[in-house]
C-alpha cells in the first residue's frame, strides 16, 4: 500500500463500490447478499463485476425474499461472517423490520452479551427518480427508534467510501442508508488518508448567524442555500451528521451556542422524525442559547407521488432551505 | 371499436372470441410499445415502467374468464391486465406520465394504477404486496354472498416473498372465491427462474396448501382462457386454486435495462413464443380474417393508441395543492404544510 | 336504547369488548380477524365469547400469518367491510409494517383519493409481565411517522368504550394500542353518553405550574405523580392525548402558556419517539413562554429485559415523574 | 451421573443408547416439571413459560443426531430441546427466574435463551423469528468448510409465517447444510393444526420447494432418531431437508392456559401418545432395566431438578448497573440513561 495520501476523483457509486471491494479483499469472511446484486450488478449499480471478482460465494444473489434475507444475515453474522446486505430500496424495510428490531437490534442484549452481530444493511432512500410512495420514502427515522441498531448516511463520495469500510468493521448491526439522488454524484476521496472516526460529525461550513444541522442528500441543499445566505449577508454552520446512531452532539452545541438558532434538515417526514429528535436534543442542551425555536424543514407529512412537481413539494430544496433562513431572520 | 374483456362475444366461446382475445393482445402490446414512446420522448414519470410485452396472454385470457363485478390486484407489471378488464387506455396513459387525467390524479403512475369501478384494488411497487388483499377481498365476496371472486395477479418472482404462502394457506383453509394467478415470465429483474429456487414447478407448492393448481404455457391465448375459466368457476364454487401462466419477459426488466445478463440466444428463443403473433397466424388458419383485415384492424388499434400519447402530453399536471389531499378522508382536515407550520411559528416568535 | 346516562363499572377489558359488541352490533359489516380471537377468546380475552355471539363468519380465527392478516384487512375493507384485526403484541409489528405503512396507509393517496381503507388494528403494548424484549415495547412512534395512519392509545375505561367505538367507524386505517398493565383496570363507562370527539384530548388535571403531556398507562402514573407534588405545593395540569394521530395541540396549548413548564412521558423510546415529537411541537408552538426546555421522560434506548427489576427500569414510574418534576423546581 | 446428547454412548446404536434417550428425556420432563414450581412458586419472570412435556422425543431423538459444532434456533418451547444438547439445567432454570446466573444475565428469560458454546443461536418469541438465521449459519458453515449443519426447531404454528417458506426456498436453492425441524403438538395455542391450514401434511410444502421431507411419528425416540439421523447426514452432504416430529402437547399453551379450548377425550388421547413411558416400556421389554433400578434413575433426575429450584432461588437479581449494559458491544459507550440526561438538562439551564 502507499502511504501517501491520493485524491482520486470518483462517483458516490464507485467510492461505495471500492469500499466494498477493499474490505472484501481484506476480510474473507465478508459477503454480499441481496436482491439483484450478483449478475446484475445491483439495482442502482453499487455491486457491479463483484461477483466475477470474489465469486458465487460471497456475492450472493438472493430470492426476493428481503425478511428471509435478512434473517440469513443475522445467523450469518452470529456464526462468524460479515455479511452486507443490499436492500434495494428502503422502502422495503417494512418486509424485514421484525428480523432488524426484534432480532438484529436486540440479540447481543437478550442474551446478555454473549454475541454481537456484526452486519450492514446497505439500502438507498429518498426522492428524485419519479418512482412513487413505495420507492422514494426516507424511513431512517424507525431506525433511529430502534435501539441496538446503528446508523449512517452518507452525504459525500468521501464518506461513502470511508464511512462504509467502517461500517463493516463495526461490531453492531449497521443500516447504511444511500440517498438514490447521489450515486451519480463526483467527488474526491483519498483512500489512505486516517478518516474522520465513526460517529463524529462533519462541520462543512463556518458562520455565525446560524446552525443548520443535515445529513445525506440535504447537505448538498443546505451548502447551496448557506451560499445564497451569503450574499444575503447571513453565514450558516452546516454540520453533516454522517451517522445518525450514534449521534454526535458534541460537534453541534458550541455552534449553537455560539449562532443561538437552529435549523434541522431532514426528508425525514416531519413527525417523530430525525427533525423531531434534532430538534427536542437540540432545545434541551442549548435551551438558554436559543434565540427562537429549533426550525424544523422536513419531509412533509404525505406519501410521495409519482408526479415530478408534487414529488418535489414533497421534500425540502434549496430555496426552502434559503427562505426559512431568511425568515428567521425578518 | 372498442373491445374490453366484457365483450359478450368473448365469452361465447364462438369463433369471434378469437378475434376479440387477439384484437386485446393487440391493444396491449401497441399500448406497451407507446409507453416506451412516452418513455423515450421523456413525457412519462420517471423511468420505472415495466412493459407486459409477450405476456399479453396471460392478461387477455384471463380477465376473459372474470366476471364485472370481480377484484383482482396486480404486481407492478399490470398495464395488460388492466386493458384487458376495459381500462380507458388514455386514462392510463396519463397516469403513467404523471398527469392530472390518470386513474389516479398523477399521484400513483404505473405501479400503483387502480379503479374501483373496475374491480382494480391497485397495482404495487412492493413485490407481493397486493397479494394478501385478495384475501379479504375474497372473504368480503362471501360476506356479501355477491357471487364474485377476486384474483391476485402477480409474477414468478413474488413466489420469494413469505405473504404469498401466509395468503394462500388462509384461502385453502377458508375456501375462499380466490384465485391466484402468477405470470411467469421466466424472470425477477436478472434473475432467471431457476437461479432463485431450486423447484420451478410453483403450483406444486400451491398444491401442498390445499389449492387447485396446475401450470399452462402462455402461447395460446385459447389455453389460458380455458384454463382460466376453470379456475374462476371453481373458485366461485368455494374451491380456490393458483394457476401458473408461463410466458417470456421480451424486453428488460424496466425501461432503462436492457438484459445484458440474458444469453441472446435464450432471448430469441423466448420472443418465439409470441402469444399475439401465435393468436393472428391462427386466425388465419381458422380463416376468419386474413392478413390485410388484420393490418386494418391493428392500424385501427396503432391510431386509437397513438392518441393515448398526444392526449398525455396535452395533460395538466396535477396542481400543487393537491400535495395535500387525500393523505385522509375529503372529511378530514388536511395534514399542515411544513412551511406554514414554520411561517405560523417564527410569526408567533 | 335508554335515554339517560348509566354509568357502569367494568374493566377496560370488558369495556373493549363491550364496544365490539356494540359496533358489530350495529354495523354487519364489522369482522374481526385474528390470531385466537375466536375459541380463546383473544390472548389477553378482549375477544371472549364473540365468536359465539357472532359466528364464525365474523370472528375469523387466523393461521400466525401477521402479514397475511392485515394485508387480508387491507382487501376487505377496500371491499366494503370494516375489519378489525387484533395483532397479538405490538411487537409484531415489524412483520407487517409493509402492509400498514406501504399499503394500507398509502392507498388512498396513491390512489388519487378514489377510496379509503377503514380498518381497525387492535394491539396492546408495553411492560408489566416480565414477557421480555420482544413482547414488552411500545412501539406507537413507527405509527405516527408513517402519514396515513391514526393512531389511538386509551389510557381510562371509559376511552377503551368511546374510543374503540369511534375507531370502529372512522374512514381511514386506525392503529388502536392498548396497555397490557390496563386491561384489569377498573372504572366506569357511560355507554349512552356523547363521548368526547374523536382526536380531542383529555385534561384530567388542572394545576398552574406544570403540564405533564402524556397517554396509554403512563396518564395513571402521571395522575399518582401529580398527587404527591401537590402535596408538595406543585400543581401539575395532566393531559391525556388519547390519539396521537391527530394530536390535539390546541388543548395543550393554554395550559403551556400559562405554567411555562411542561414534561412529556412516555414508555415509547426516547430517541426518535413521541416523547421527541410532542417536545419538539411544545417547543415551537411555546417557545416564547417557557421557563425550562421540555423535559423528556421516555422509555430508555434500551430493549426491555424479563428481569422484572430490569423490566421496571427500562420506563418510567410515578416516582420518576414526581422527582423529575420536583428537580424542575429546585 | 450427567447425561448429555454428547456422550458417547448415545450415538453408539447399542442398547445402552435406549436408556441414554430415555435419561434424555426424562431430564426434560422432569425439568419442565419444575419450571411449573417455579411459576407455581411465582418465582419465575412471569408466567410466559411454554413447557414440552409430550415432545420429549423430539429433543432428544433430533439432538442425538447433531454434532457438537452443529448451530441451532429454538421457537419459545425450546427447554427440551436446549437441555438435550447439553445444557445446564441450573443456569436454564435461572435464566427461566430472570436472575444474573442464569444463561443470559436474566435479560432474555425462558423464550430468549441462548448459548454460544452448545451452538444455540437462541430461543425466540416471534413465531418464526429464529428460522432464517439458520440459512445465515448454513451459509457460514459452508464459507467455512467446517462440516457443521444448522437447525432451525419451531412449532407447527410457525408454518403460518411467510418467512420460513422464503428460508426453506434459499436452503434448497442454495443446497445449504440445514434442516428444518417441525415439532408438530398439533396446536399453535389454541389453534388445531386443522384449523390452522386445509393441508396439516407440513413436509409436502417443503419438498415444493425442493427439500427433503417427511413426517415421523415422535412416540418412540428411536424412530425420531433415526429420521433425524439421516436428515442431518443428509444436510451435512449439502442436501437440506425437512422433517416434521408429530405428537401432542400434554399441557396449556403457557403456564396459565388450562386449554379449555380442547376436548378432554382428545386431550386423554394425546396424552397417552407419551414418549417417556413409551421409551421406559421399551427398556424394561428390551430388559435393560427393570422398575425399580429405573425408579432409580428417575428418582436421581429428580433430585438434580429439584436443586435447580433452590439455585434459582438463591441466586440474585442482575444489578441494575447491568440496565445500560450490552445494547452496543462493550468496546462502546452506553446509552444515556433519561434520568441522567434530564438532571444535566435542569443542571444546564
Ligand atoms: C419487495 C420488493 N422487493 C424488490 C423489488 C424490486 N423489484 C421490482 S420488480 C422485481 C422483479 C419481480 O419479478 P417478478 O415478480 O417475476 O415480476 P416481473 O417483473 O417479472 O413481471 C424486483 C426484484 C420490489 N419492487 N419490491
Ligand atoms: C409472530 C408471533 N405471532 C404470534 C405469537 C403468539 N404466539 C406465541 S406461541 C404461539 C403458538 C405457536 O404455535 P407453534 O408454533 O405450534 O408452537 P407451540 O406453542 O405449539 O410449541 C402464538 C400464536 C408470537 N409469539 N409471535
Ligand atoms: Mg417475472
Ligand atoms: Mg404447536
Amino acid at each position: 500500500m502507499i502511504e501517501e495520501n491520493i485524491m482520486i476523483e470518483m462517483t458516490y457509486r464507485d467510492a461505495l463500490r471500492q469500499a466494498l471491494v477493499d474490505q472484501m479483499s481484506q476480510d474473507s469472511n465478508v459477503i454480499i447478499l441481496g436482491e439483484e446484486v450478483g449478475r446484475y450488478g445491483g439495482a442502482y449499480g453499487v455491486t457491479k463485476n463483484l461477483i466475477k471478482e470474489f465469486g458465487e460465494e460471497r456475492v450472493i444473489d438472493t430470492p426476493i425474499s428481503e425478511a428471509g434475507i435478512v434473517g440469513a444475515a443475522v445467523g450469518a453474522a452470529m456464526s462468524g461472517l460479515r455479511p452486507v446486505v443490499e436492500l434495494m430500496y428502503v422502502d422495503f424495510i417494512g418486509m424485514t423490520m421484525d428480523q432488524l428490531a426484534n432480532q438484529a437490534a436486540k440479540i447481543r442484549y437478550m442474551f446478555g452479551g454473549q454475541i454481537g452481530v456484526p452486519m450492514v444493511v446497505r439500502t438507498q432512500g429518498g426522492t428524485g427518480r419519479s418512482a412513487g410512495a413505495q420507492h422514494s420514502q426516507s424511513l431512517e427515522a424507525f431506525i433511529m427508534h430502534t435501539p441496538g441498531l446503528r446508523l449512517a448516511m452518507p452525504a459525500t463520495v468521501n464518506d461513502a467510501y470511508h464511512l462504509l469500510r467502517q461500517a463493516m468493521a463495526q461490531p453492531d448491526p449497521v443500516i447504511f442508508i444511500e440517498h438514490k439522488g447521489l450515486y451519480t454524484l463526483k467527488g474526491e476521496v483519498d483512500l489512505n488518508a486516517t478518516p474522520l472516526p465513526w460517529g463524529k460529525a462533519a462541520v462543512l461550513r463556518q458562520g455565525d448567524d446560524l446552525v443548520i444541522v443535515t445529513y445525506s442528500r440535504q447537505v448538498h441543499y443546505a451548502l447551496e442555500a448557506a451560499k445564497k445566505l451569503a450574499e444575503n449577508g447571513i453565514e450558516a454552520t452546516i454540520i453533516d451528521l454522517r451517522t445518525l446512531n450514534p449521534i454526535d452532539f458534541e460537534t453541534i452545541r458550541p455552534h449553537v451556542e455560539r449562532s443561538g438558532r437552529a435549523m434541522v434538515v431532514t426528508e425525514s417526514v416531519l413527525t417523530c422524525g430525525v427533525a423531531a429528535e434534532l430538534a427536542a436534543r437540540i432545545s434541551e442542551e442549548c435551551f438558554d442559547f436559543l434565540h427562537e425555536p429549533i426550525v424544523r424543514v422536513a419531509g412533509e407529512d404525505i406519501p410521495i407521488s409519482v408526479s415530478p412537481i408534487l414529488e418535489k413539494g414533497s421534500v425540502p430544496n434549496p430555496q426552502m432551505i434559503e427562505e426559512t433562513a431568511l425568515k428567521m431572520f425578518s | 371499436m372498442n373491445s374490453t374483456a366484457f365483450d359478450a362475444s368473448i365469452s361465447s366461446g364462438s369463433n369471434s372470441r378469437h378475434v376479440e382475445l387477439y384484437k386485446i393482445m393487440r391493444r396491449i402490446r401497441t399500448f406497451e410499445e407507446r409507453v416506451g414512446e412516452l418513455f423515450a420522448r421523456a413525457q412519462s414519470a420517471g423511468s420505472m415502467l415495466h412493459l407486459s410485452i409477450g405476456e399479453e396472454s396471460a392478461a387477455a385470457g384471463f380477465c376473459a374468464a372474470m366476471e364485472p363485478m370481480d377484484k383482482f390486484t396486480t404486481h407492478h407489471r399490470g398495464h395488460g391486465i388492466f386493458l384487458a378488464r376495459g381500462a380507458d387506455p388514455k386514462k392510463m396513459m396519463a397516469e403513467i406520465g404523471g398527469k392530472e387525467a390518470g386513474y389516479c390524479r398523477g399521484k400513483g403512475g404505473s405501479m400503483h394504477i387502480a379503479d374501483m369501478g373496475l374491480g382494480h384494488l391497485g397495482a404495487n411497487a412492493i413485490v407481493g404486496g397486493g397479494i394478501p388483499a385478495i384475501v379479504g377481498a375474497g372473504l368480503a365476496a362471501r360476506h356479501k354472498q355477491d357471487g364474485s371472486i377476486a384474483v391476485a395477479f402477480f409474477g414468478d418472482g413474488a413466489t420469494g416473498q413469505g405473504v404469498l404462502y401466509e395468503a394462500m394457506n388462509m384461502a385453502a383453509l377458508w375456501k375462499l372465491p380466490v384465485v391466484f394467478c402468477c405470470i411467469n415470465n421466466q424472470y425477477g429483474m436478472g434473475t432467471r427462474i431457476d437461479q432463485a429456487t431450486a423447484n420451478p414447478a410453483l403450483h406444486e407448492r400451491a398444491a401442498a396448501f390445499g389449492l387447485k393448481a396446475e401450470t399452462v404455457d402462455g402461447l395460446d391465448v385459447e389455453v389460458v382462457a380455458q384454463a382460466a375459466q376453470e379456475f374462476c368457476d371453481a373458485a366461485r364454487a368455494g374451491n380456490p386454486g393458483f394457476l401458473a401462466i408461463d410466458c417470456y419477459r421480451f424486453y428488460g426488466h424496466a425501461r432503462k435495462d436492457k438484459s445484458p445478463y440474458r444469453d441472446p440466444v435464450e432471448e430469441a428463443e423466448g420472443r418465439k413464443k409470441d402469444p399475439v403473433l401465435f393468436s393472428r397466424n391462427q386466425i388465419i388458419k381458422l380463416g376468419l380474417f386474413d392478413e390485410t383485415e388484420l393490418d386494418a384492424l391493428d392500424d385501427e388499434i396503432a391510431e386509437e393508441m397513438d392518441a393515448t400519447i398526444d392526449f398525455t402530453i396535452a395533460q395538466a399536471e396535477p396542481p400543487l395543492m393537491s400535495l395535500f389531499r387525500d393523505v385522509y378522508a375529503p372529511s378530514e382536515p388536511e395534514p399542515e404544510a411544513v412551511r406554514t407550520r414554520i411561517n405560523r411559528i417564527l410569526a408567533n416568535d
